[in-house]
C-alpha cells in the first residue's frame, strides 16, 4: 500500500521520531523562534481543523473538509512563501490560508454555506477555494504568465518576483487540467508551483486508482522536475518548497512536488471512512504525526519550555473561541443577494427578475417576517 | 420479491442489480461507487457481489469515465456511469455532446452506445457550490440523447432498468433530495404502464396543468394538494422524459385545462420550460386561456445553501404562478 | 482611417487590433493565430505587430485556453480566447460553466474576468463534422456569461471592442460563413447607436417580425425582400445579444406586428427561439395573432455538408414559416 | 528545431539510403515477397492519397488531409496488428486503413461530405475517424478494457487475444483526454497501444507548443514505456508496434509509441503552410522519405526487379481509377438521411419532424425535382 516514507527517494530533515537529519540538497536554517513559530502555526491550524469539525458536528457548518495529518504539508508550504506568490488551492488548504494571513472565520463561510468565499484573493494573493477538481492548476498557469508578461520573473528576489502556487490532491492528477496545466507550465515556463497533497485517498481511492507510480515521477515526462517530500515534515516541506519557488521566480519553470502525508480524518465530515480503510493504515501514520514530530525536537533541545507550550494552549483557546463565537454570529445572507455579483455591468432581465422577487418577497412581509 | 417500502436510492440499487442480474454486459463505472458503494450510497453492495470488472472504481476524472465508457460500449458492454454530482458532469461534456449523442448517427448505425449516465441532480440537500445544479436542459438541446428524471422511487427502479436496456445513451437525472423518501415498491408488480419516454398525469385536475419532473413532482402535488383545499383544482404532470419530451400527454392535459405552469430548479432562461412554452403555445394557440408560465430558478449561479430555500421553487411560488395564470 | 469596404472577419482583426492598441493588457490566445493568423485569418499581422507575448499561439488544448485565461484575467489581463471551431469549445466547457460564469459571483465581486471568448459558428461552408455547430444556447443558459453574435462587419468591429472592453466575460460568435461579405466601414464614424447587449430592428415592417442572428440576418432580410414584392411587410430584427435578450425590443416589434417568427441554425428544440417564444407569448398574449413560429436546425446531429443546405433555415424556410404565421 | 533522427533514442532499422542496420532491441524477419508486399502498401496509399489531393483540388472532396510522409508509420503500424487488434484512427490514418482493408473509396464520403464516415468500425476493426482531438484515444482505452473482461488477454497469441490501438498526433498529447487516456491505461494495464505520429506540426504550430522534451518520454510519468520509433522506416515502425501489441495483448499494458516522421504536405488542402514553416525544413525531410528508401533496398538487394515495379505502377493505375470513377460517383445522399440513426429506438418528436420537412419538401416537388 501507502509506500515507507523512508525510502531513498523522500525528502526528509526531521524524522517522526523528531531528529534532524541532513540531505544532500535541502536544509534550512531558522532561529530558535522561527522553529517556534513554525509550532505555533501547525498547532493552531489544527485547532482551527478541530473546532470547525465540531461546529460541523453541532450543526453550525453544513460539511467541513478537515485537513488533520496535512499540517505540516500546508505550513512548511504557506511560509515558505514570498509577498508575490500567489496561492491556488482547494477546498482543503486551511493551513496555507492561515499563512496568507486570511481569517479562519473567512473559511467558514463555505462550509457555513453563507457565501462562496469570504475573503479578497488579491488581499491575501490566496485565491478563492476551488471545488471543481483541477481546475485551479490552470488557473495557477494562467496567473503565473501574467506575472511572467509582468517582468516578475527574474532575478530581483521575492520582493520583485513572484510565483504561482496550485494546491492539489493525488486524485487530481487524474483529470485533463491538471495534465493540460503541466504542459503549458513546462511550454512556457511558468513560474508556478504544482503543489501535490498526496494524502494517499481520493475520497474512498486509494492511490493506486490514479497512478502506478509515485506521483511526483509524472512530472519527468512533462519535462520538469518532481520531487518528492516527507509532508509531514515542516522543515522538508518548507526547504523543497522555498527551492522550488526559487526556481519558479528566477525563470527555470515549474516544479511539481509530492507532499507525502496522510489524510488522517474522513474526506469530508460527510464521509464514513471505516467503509473503505483498515484502521491499522491511521495507526501506522499516527506515529508520523507532524506536530509531535516537531514538538519532540523543540523539548529535546530546549527550544521551547513549558511556559511558552501553555501560553500557545491560551492563545489556542482563544482563536478557538473567535472562530466558535464568528461562526454563531456569522449572519445568514439576505436571500437578495443571490442576484449581486452575477454580472459587472448592468444587466436588465436579471435586475428585472431581482425586482419581481423583491415584490413578490415583500408580498409576505405583511404576514410574516420570514423574508425580511 | 413483492411490495416494501423502500427510499428512491434503494430502489435504483434494486434496478442496477437486476438489470446486472439480467445482462452480464452491464457495467458499473465511477468515482466511489465500489468500496464506498458511491457517496449516495446507491451502488451499495453492487461491487462486493458483481466483483470490481463489473463495478469499477475509476481514476478521478469523468472525460475518462465517458471515453472509456463508449469505448467499452464498442467492445458490446453496457455501462452505467456514476457522475458524482450534477456539478461534475461539465468535464465529461465533450464526449457527451461530441461522441455520446452523435457516435451512433455517425456511424449510419453501425455502431451503439448503450450507456447510462447517472446524475444525481438538484438542491435542497445544504450543499456547498456544484452539487445542486439541474443541467438537464444542456442534454436536452443535444440531439441524440435520451433525458429522463425520476421522481419517486416506483419509478427509479423501473426507468433506470428501462434506460440500461435502452439501446440509445440515455442521461438518467436522479433527486437527490428525494433520495430518502420511501415508498411502497412491489416489483413483482411489473413496470408502469408509460414506457420510458411517457410522461404521466400524477394528479388529475379541471382548472390548470402543472408540469414537473424529478424534486419539483413532489412540491408540485403539494402545492394541488394547497389549492385544493382552496377550491382550485390543479391536474399535475410527471413529465419524466425530458428528451423527448412527451408532448402528447402535455397538449391533452393543457387542451382540457387551458392553462400550464411548468416547474424546475434549473434556471428558467432556456430551460425546459421555455421548450415546453413554445410547444404548448404553438400547439394549443387558441386553447390557452393564459401564456404559460414557468417557475425556475434564477439566472443566477446556484446561491449558498443557507438561501437556496429562496432560490428553489416552493409551494408558494408555484402557487404564485397558479395564480397568476388564473388571473389572466 | 475612414470608410473602406471591409469583409467581416477583417473587421474583426481591426477591432482586435484597435483593442489592443488602446489597452496593453488586450492579449490574444488560440491554436495557430499566431504565424498562421488562425484557420480564418481573424488575427492576420498581430503577432508579428504586437509580439508573442500578447499574440499567444496555445499547446492544443481549449481547456487550458480558458482556464490559463482565468488566470490571466485574475492577474489584470483581457484575454481574448480564439475556439477554432465552434465544435471545440466542449473541452472547454467546465471552465466556461464552473469557472468563468461563476467567479466574479463566487468572490462576491472581489475577481472580474473581462475575458472574451470568440468562437465562429453556424454551417455552409461545406465543412466537416464539428465545423458547422451552433452551440449559442448552451451559453445563453449559463447565468454569468454574456452571449453575443455579429452579423455584418460594422457591428463585427464595433461589437468586438466593446467585448473587450466589457468586464464581464462574453462569448463572442462570429457568423463564419459571412467573414467575407463586405461592407463599408467608416471607423471614424463611432459605435452604433446600440450597446453591445441590445437588438436592432434593421428592416421595418408591419404586418410580421422575424427575429435573428449572426449569419441567419442575412437570410432573413432576403427574405423580407422576397416578401415584400408578394406585398408582405416583414420587420427583421437582428438580436445581437442573446444573453442578455433585449426583450424591449423584440416586444415593441411584436405589438406592432402581433407575429413572431425566430430564426437560427442551432437545433430548435431548446435553441433561442424557445426562450424568445416563451417570453413573447407572456409579454404580448393578447397582441399575438399567432404563436411565435420557430424555424431552426432539425433535431439531428449536423448532417454531411452535401445536404447540410437542407439542414440550414433558408429563404424558403423563413417564408414558409411567415405564411403559416400568417395564416392564423 | 526537429531532432536529428540520427540520436541513439531513435529506432532504426532501415537508413534513409537504404541500409538495413541492426537495433539490439528490436529486428524483423520478412521474406521478399513480404517486403515488397511493404513496399507496395507504401506506394498505393500514397497513390491514393494524391488521387485524393487531386480530387479536392477539382472540387470533387471539400477537403482531404493527407497523409505525405507519414505512410510508413501507417503501414508499419498496420501491418503489425492481428485479427482482433481494434484501431481508433484520426483523420490522417488513410494508411492504417488500407492495412484494415477499408475499400479507399469509403474512406472519401467524410471528405466529399455525403457521410461521417463510410465503413462498419466492426467490420474492419477499425473505428470511424475522429476529428475532435483526442477523443479517440479514451475509447480505445475502453475498448481494450472490453478486451480484458471478454478474457482476451494473455497468452493465446494474436488469434485469441486483441488489442486497442489510438492513433493519434503530435498536437494531440496537449488533450486532457489524452493524458487522462495515459492514466486509466495505466492503473488498468490495458491492453492499448498509443501510436503517436508525431509529424513535428499541428496546423501551423510546432512541436515545441505541446513540449519542451522528446514526446515519447511522456509516457514514463504514466508508469508504462515510451519508445520513439524512425516514423519513415517501415521495418522499425513494423518491429516497435508488433512488440508493443504483443506486450499488450498478454497483459502487461500500454506502450507509447512516438513515430518520429513528418508531415509533407500541408495540414489540409485548407492550409497554407507557407506561411509558417520553411522550406528548407521541408527539403531535408525530402531525403529522409519512407518509400525511396525501402526502394533503393529493394532494388540494390534485388529483391525487386523493374517489371514489379512496372506491375505495381500499372495496379496504383488502376487503384487511381477506381477512386476517381467511384468518387464522381458517390452520389449525395438524400436529405432524409439526416433524420436516420439519430436514434435507435422509436423517437416521436424526431419522427414528426422528418414528416413535416418530408411534406415541406414534397410542395416544391410539383414545380422542382431539385429535393426529389
Ligand atoms: C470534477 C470533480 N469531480 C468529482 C468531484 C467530487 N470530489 C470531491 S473531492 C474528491 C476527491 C479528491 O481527492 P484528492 O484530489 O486526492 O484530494 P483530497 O480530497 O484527498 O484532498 C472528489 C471525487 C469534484 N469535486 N470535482
Ligand atoms: C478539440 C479540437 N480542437 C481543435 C481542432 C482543430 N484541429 C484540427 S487538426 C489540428 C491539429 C492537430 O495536430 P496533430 O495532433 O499534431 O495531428 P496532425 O494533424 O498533425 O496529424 C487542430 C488544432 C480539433 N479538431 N479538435
Ligand atoms: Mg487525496
Ligand atoms: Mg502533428
Amino acid at each position: 500500500m501507502a509506500l515507507a516514507p523512508e525510502e531513498p527517494e523522500l525528502v526528509q530533515l526531521l524524522t517522526p521520531e523528531g531528529e534532524l537529519v541532513e540531505h544532500p540538497d535541502y536544509r534550512v536554517d531558522f532561529s530558535d523562534e522561527e522553529l517556534r513559530g513554525l509550532y505555533r502555526d501547525l498547532a493552531l491550524v489544527r485547532r482551527i481543523d478541530a473546532e470547525a469539525t465540531a461546529l460541523q458536528r453541532q450543526g453550525e457548518l453544513g460539511i467541513w473538509a478537515s485537513l488533520l495529518g496535512q499540517e505540516a504539508a500546508q505550513i512548511g508550504s504557506g511560509r515558505a512563501m514570498g509577498p508575490n506568490d500567489h496561492v491556488f488551492p482547494t477546498y482543503r488548504e486551511h493551513g496555507v490560508a492561515w499563512c496568507r494571513g486570511v481569517d479562519p472565520l473567512n473559511l467558514l463561510g463555505l462550509f457555513r454555506g453563507v457565501d462562496m468565499g469570504g475573503w479578497d484573493p488579491e488581499e491575501h494573493h490566496f485565491h478563492l477555494y476551488t471545488i471543481v477538481i483541477g481546475a485551479q492548476t490552470l488557473h495557477a498557469v494562467g496567473y503565473a504568465m501574467g506575472l511572467q508578461r509582468d517582468g516578475m520573473v527574474g532575478d530581483g528576489g521575492p520582493e520583485l518576483t513572484g510565483a504561482a502556487v496550485a494546491y492539489f490532491g493525488d486524485g487530481a492528477t487524474s483529470q485533463g487540467d491538471v495534465n493540460e496545466a503541466f504542459i503549458w507550465a513546462s511550454v512556457f515556463q511558468a513560474p508556478v508551483v504544482f503543489f501535490c497533497q498526496n494524502n494517499q485517498w481520493a475520497i474512498s481511492e486509494p492511490l493506486e486508482r490514479q497512478t502506478r507510480i509515485p506521483l511526483y515521477q509524472r512530472a519527468s515526462g512533462f519535462g520538469f522536475p518532481g520531487v518528492r517530500v516527507d509532508g509531514n515534515d515542516v522543515l522538508a516541506t518548507y526547504a523543497v518548497t522555498q527551492a522550488a519557488l526559487a526556481r519558479a521566480r528566477e525563470g527555470s519553470g515549474p516544479t511539481f512536488i509530492e507532499a507525502y502525508t496522510y489524510r488522517m480524518g474522513a474526506h469530508t465530515t460527510s464521509d464514513d471512512p471505516t467503509r473503505y480503510r483498515i484502521a491499522a493504515e491511521v495507526e501506522a501514520w499516527k506515529l508520523k504525526d507532524p506536530i509531535e514530530r516537531l514538538r519532540s525536537f523543540l523539548i529535546r533541545t530546549g527550544k521551547a519550555d513549558q511556559d511558552w507550550f501553555e501560553a500557545l494552549e491560551e492563545e489556542s483557546n482563544q482563536l478557538a473561541k473567535h472562530i466558535r463565537a464568528g461562526c454563531l454570529d456569522m449572519p445568514d445572507p439576505s436571500p437578495m443577494t443571490m442576484f449581486d455579483h452575477v454580472y459587472v455591468d448592468p444587466h436588465k432581465p436579471l435586475a428585472n427578475q431581482r425586482e419581481q422577487f423583491a415584490a413578490y418577497l415583500a408580498s409576505f412581509e405583511s404576514t410574516s417576517e420570514e423574508h425580511s | 420479491m413483492s411490495g416494501q417500502t423502500t427510499t428512491l436510492a434503494k430502489a435504483i440499487t434494486m434496478g442496477l442489480r437486476a438489470a446486472m442480474e439480467r445482462d452480464s454486459k452491464v457495467v458499473l463505472m465511477g468515482e466511489d461507487i465500489g468500496k464506498l458503494g458511491g457517496v449516495f450510497r446507491v451502488t451499495d453492495g453492487l461491487q462486493k457481489d458483481f466483483g470490481e470488472d463489473r463495478v469499477i472504481d475509476t481514476p478521478l476524472s469523468e472525460s475518462g469515465i465517458l471515453g472509456t465508457a463508449i469505448g467499452m460500449a464498442l467492445r458490446g458492454y453496457r455501462p452505467v456511469c456514476e457522475i458524482q454530482f450534477d456539478g461534475f458532469v461539465f468535464p465529461a461534456f465533450d464526449q457527451i455532446v461530441c461522441q455520446l449523442a452523435k457516435m451512433h448517427a455517425r456511424s449510419k448505425g453501425h455502431s451503439r452506445l448503450p450507456i447510462v449516465v447517472r446524475i444525481p441532480f438538484g438542491g435542497g440537500i445544504g450543499a456547498v457550490e456544484h452539487h445542486s445544479e439541474s443541467p438537464e436542459a444542456y442534454f436536452a438541446h443535444t440531439a441524440g440523447l435520451r433525458v429522463v428524471a425520476c421522481s419517486n422511487p416506483v419509478d427509479a427502479y423501473w426507468m433506470i432498468q428501462q434506460a440500461v436496456a435502452s439501446d440509445d445513451p440515455v442521461i438518467f437525472f436522479e433527486p437527490k433530495r428525494r433520495y430518502w423518501e420511501k415508498a411502497e415498491l412491489d416489483t413483482s408488480a411489473g413496470p408502469p404502464a408509460e414506457a420510458l419516454d411517457q410522461a404521466r398525469v400524477v394528479r388529475e385536475g379541471a382548472d390548470i396543468t402543472v408540469a414537473a419532473y424529478g424534486p419539483m413532482v413532489k412540491v408540485c402535488m403539494d402545492a394541488a394538494s394547497a389549492a385544493a383545499e382552496d377550491g382550485t383544482s390543479i391536474e399535475v404532470l410527471d413529465l419524466r422524459s425530458l428528451s423527448p419530451l412527451d408532448m402528447d400527454t402535455v397538449v391533452a392535459s393543457v387542451r382540457r385545462t387551458h392553462r400550464l405552469v411548468v416547474v424546475h430548479e434549473a434556471p428558467v432562461t432556456l430551460g425546459m420550460g421555455a421548450e415546453i412554452a413554445a410547444q404548448v403555445t404553438e400547439s394549443c394557440f387558441h386553447h390557452l386561456e393564459a401564456p404559460v408560465l414557468r417557475v425556475g430558478g434564477f439566472d443566477t449561479p446556484y446561491p449558498p445553501s443557507r438561501i437556496e430555500e429562496e432560490y428553489l421553487p416552493d409551494l408558494d411560488r408555484v402557487l404564485d404562478a397558479v395564480d397568476r395564470s388564473l388571473a389572466y
